[in-house]
């Protein structure tokens, strides 16, 4: 594959909602551990929206959907996941304004878009110990698969959710700098971040 | 899990609404928006709007009357409301005087409340101040993290800010005296059991049956340290301890106490803890001028209790005391 | 155990210690017999005097004041006070127009306010009336039994009677108005744990994870019987029913509700449960006129709750919206 | 054995003290089936109380000391146990005022007035699952043996022992007419009452 149009975009939507679906109880159980167990359970609480959203919506405008679903977030989602998913979805929704099909380089763009948006409400940067320590990675992976033409849109997310796993990972060596985890101090040492963990599964999907 | 609710995914809703039919005098809801409001909004004063996860009743709800909030934005159990059910309380709540949103500083709490503000003030052109509530001196604040975590003390930001703003004040002197509480105000707690997130159905950690957790906040988050259970006035020796280290108090001082009760833990044991605390204090030299004993910042059923020490004026006296009406708080 | 306390022989003392420095404004303490009384006795009008075994907190000391009670006598934690605990409080408040004790009914409270009252009269010719609320509807009442028990119903009494008293109403009209209100209140109660009394350091009784104690008192008594935990509504379908069984309330009528916590269960799940009971009052037609929901009369940390209904006619209705002043309820 | 003077009434109290606070968790265990689990908390802390006055009074008067100990619980003691108890020692007191020296007859006596003593406060027969129905046997067999002039106060107390042991095993099978075992209803069927296992346990030291 080497472009995805709207029916690709909501087909992939889907599956990841899905996935959030299925991982409800285990979010929260990570997020129970460094933070205070709501994680999948707002996560969820957004997908089943968006879910309903993905059939509703009837234009063929990447970015007019991916827009819509960061209102939802923000309408639907409270703690740190609605502010930041619903800032990158709407990244996301002005980055491929317009667009009915992208390519790999567009996705990459999506996704760097993604992250600044989060980064716009919530400042993290790698190593804080957040969802961003298993984004940055795949999107860099993506990045590098983008610039050569070989490479399909499959294997990149396929490299992506290996970069995010890897990242994922690393956060347990980590200590918080956001989020709720910072109140334990050194106790968050030896657990991942309940965000990172969630970016890499839903990236493997 | 043993609660009392119908099922986990209602039970935000059904206490908004028991809570309102329990109060329906004072205060109205907006239930698409789990708003909960004065009955009476009054645009020529500087309204005041709270709010954050639910699981900490009565805050904040239990707050809105004369006197203190005109309204609270109830999230889901441990989750900050979204951006949109604070952007529409702002709206609905909008005034002359304009806006004050009183935070608790949590990540998710900041960004959502942040982008109300932000929304507001673009879309609809409403002044709308905010400050954060920092108290909790379990957490040391540095540079490198989301700063303090905001506690009970946000009890005493709503009376001395609500107070404040019925006296017909603008908003820079409400936001002003706020901010005074702020600095002035710290707060430690610790629990002996964990609580249970409904959706979870389990308890968020697991505690031996000799142990405390030391420096917990109101949302499960395991606390500083976990320690072994010590007698009532040992306790109250740890927790003003690390208060007075954060924030020396004066001898001869006035300070106002909030000894609070995160949910779990009868009365009885809280009036326990409140005589050795306030021996202390008497120790000291400090004096005890305003208390509030009881169950105002909860966490769910966590049994464990904080207590929040405020230094006063003249002005913040005069406020604490100033008549307030409202569900969970009379005077 | 997890408990905030210092040993389990000092949690009455101090709680009493602690609860009269919260309140030092307006109640003081009898450390002697635990006697919990208003800082400025009225010797001109009725004296209500109550109590009963601790750890039922706020009942009784948290209802010592304007427009209720004039003392409470402090037991053991679940034992009555004393006769002569009971006997000195009764001469300490001795009033030109008599005393009226609010007993609730366990034999051995009935048995020590009985000794004291004869006491008192025999030897300091104070003129001693009594009453004894029996609210409990889980307890069949039957000629061979002591009778239905006391529980959250007597908060009802102290409200009424006690803003009767207020109004410098005799000794003989204050306690017929304290008798209508046990005429006509029906409280039942369910547990979803046990409590733990701090000397014997353990639950009082063992119970499953699925399961709940139907009809249990306030002392940790096990219940009518045991059975599978249900949500809210079905427990608020099955509480109500039973208190219609035993007293049937006519469509239209006028009623006050009192949704208690048992001290284990937090503010959230009462809302929830109020929420269900108000939709069943209200399916049947009848009007709640006056609510409370919050922990009132307690069993330790029990976790659960029960649900009082009071039939109201004018002059209960005048008399519970009377103003009152005390620690735990104020209006 | 054939009387008792002051000094041994004071002995056979103290052994009753000791065996009390030895047993009060016992008997809470036992008040917590059935009741609220304090019962045994509340007799130790007179019995506490009366040990001292044991130590403290200095007259020979046998119905002096047992008025006395009466007053003590009615200061100390609630619950039922309180006024029970003090109601039975101050009939007792009566009963044997200005004795100094009592006999099996006198002693039978005392005990037929601690019951009524308790009767007149509590309303109690035998059958109603309290302590009277330990006493009250145990009562008739020290009446029996006190009609004939060879049995000694230390064999008639054994006896009352035994039959207090037989009437509290009885109680067993009792549904609870009188006391906080009453709320019970039948559930209180096939477990002893606290007090009426407590007599037992107190008269067999
Ligand atoms: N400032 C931030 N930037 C990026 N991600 C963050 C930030 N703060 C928290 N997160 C992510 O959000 C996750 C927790 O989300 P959620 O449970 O909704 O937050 P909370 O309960 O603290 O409001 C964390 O595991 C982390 O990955
Ligand atoms: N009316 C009564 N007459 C005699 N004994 C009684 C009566 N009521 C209760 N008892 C005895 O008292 C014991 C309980 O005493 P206690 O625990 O002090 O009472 P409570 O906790 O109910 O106030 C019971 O086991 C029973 O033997
Ligand atoms: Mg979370
Ligand atoms: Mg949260
Ligand atoms: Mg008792
Ligand atoms: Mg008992």
């Amino acid at each position: 594959m080497k472009t995805l149009n709207i029916s690709d975009i909501k087909g992939i939507m889907n599956i990841t909602a899905d996935t959030v679906l299925e991982n409800e109880k285990h979010f929260c159980d990570l997020d129970a551990v460094t933070g205070d167990g709501d994680f999948g359970m707002t996560l969820a609480k957004g997908f089943k929206v968006i879910k309903v959203e993905l059939g509703n919506f009837d234009s063929e405008d990447i970015g007019g959907l991916m827009k819509a679903i960061g209102m939802s977030m923000l309408e639907t989602c409270g703690g740190a996941t609605g502010s930041l998913w619903g800032a990158g979805f709407r990244a996301m929704g002005k980055d491929a304004k317009g667009k009915s099909e992208v390519s790999l380089v567009d996705i990459s763009e999506m996704v760097k878009a993604f992250i600044q948006g989060m980064q716009k409400v919530g400042g993290a940067v790698v190593g804080d110990k957040t969802l961003l320590d298993a984004l940055i990675p795949a999107a860099e992976a993506m990045a590098e698969d983008s610039k050569s033409e070989d490479v399909d849109i499959a294997a990149a997310f396929k490299h992506a959710g290996e970069a995010a796993a890897v990242g994922a990972e690393k956060t347990k060596d980590m200590i918080a700098k956001k989020g709720r985890a910072t109140y334990l101090g050194k106790r968050s040492l030896g657990n991942p971040d309940a965000g990172a963990e969630a970016i890499s599964i839903l990236l493997r999907k | 899990m043993k609660k009392i609710i119908n099922t986990p995914e209602n039970v935000v809703d059904d206490m908004c609404r028991g809570f309102v039919l329990a109060h329906e005098k004072c205060v109205s809801l907006d239930s698409k928006y789990r708003i909960i409001y004065r009955k009476e909004i009054n645009a020529k004063k500087v309204n005041l709007i709270s709010g954050g996860g639910s699981g900490h009743e009565p805050s904040h709800a239990g707050f809105v009357g004369k006197g203190m909030l005109d309204g609270a934005v109830c999230g889901d159990v441990f989750a900050s409301p979204s951006v949109m059910q604070i952007y529409n309380a702002i709206t609905k709540l909008e005034s002359d005087k304009g806006i004050l949103l009183i935070v608790k500083n949590y990540t998710g709490d900041v960004m959502n409340f942040d982008g109300a503000a932000e929304m507001a003030e673009e879309d609809d052109d409403i002044h709308v101040e905010k400050v954060y509530v920092n108290d909790d001196v379990a957490v040391t604040d540095s540079l490198y993290t989301v700063g303090r975590r905001g506690v009970a003390g946000t009890v005493f930001v709503h009376k001395i800010a609500g107070a404040k703003a019925e006296t017909g004040a603008d908003l820079k002197d409400v936001k002003a005296v706020a901010e005074k509480v702020i600095a002035n105000v710290r707060t430690m707690g610790f629990a002996l059991t964990s609580c249970t997130v409904p959706a979870k159905g389990e308890p968020t950690f697991d505690i031996k049956d000799g142990d405390m957790e030391f420096g917990v906040g109101i949302h499960g988050e395991p606390g500083v340290s976990r320690e072994k259970i010590v007698n009532a006035k040992e306790l109250a020796k740890r927790v003003v301890g690390r208060i007075f280290e954060d924030m020396p108090v004066a001898k001869g001082a006035d300070v106002a106490v909030l000894l609070n009760g995160l949910g779990g833990t009868p009365l009885q044991e809280l009036y326990i803890l409140y005589n050795e605390v306030s021996k202390i204090l008497d120790k000291a030299g400090i004096n005890i001028y305003f208390n509030m004993v009881g169950n105002y910042m909860t966490s769910l059923d966590m049994a464990g209790a904080s207590v929040s020490i405020l230094k006063l004026d003249d002005e913040l006296k005069i406020l604490l005391e100033a008549e307030a009406d409202t569900p969970a708080l009379k005077m």
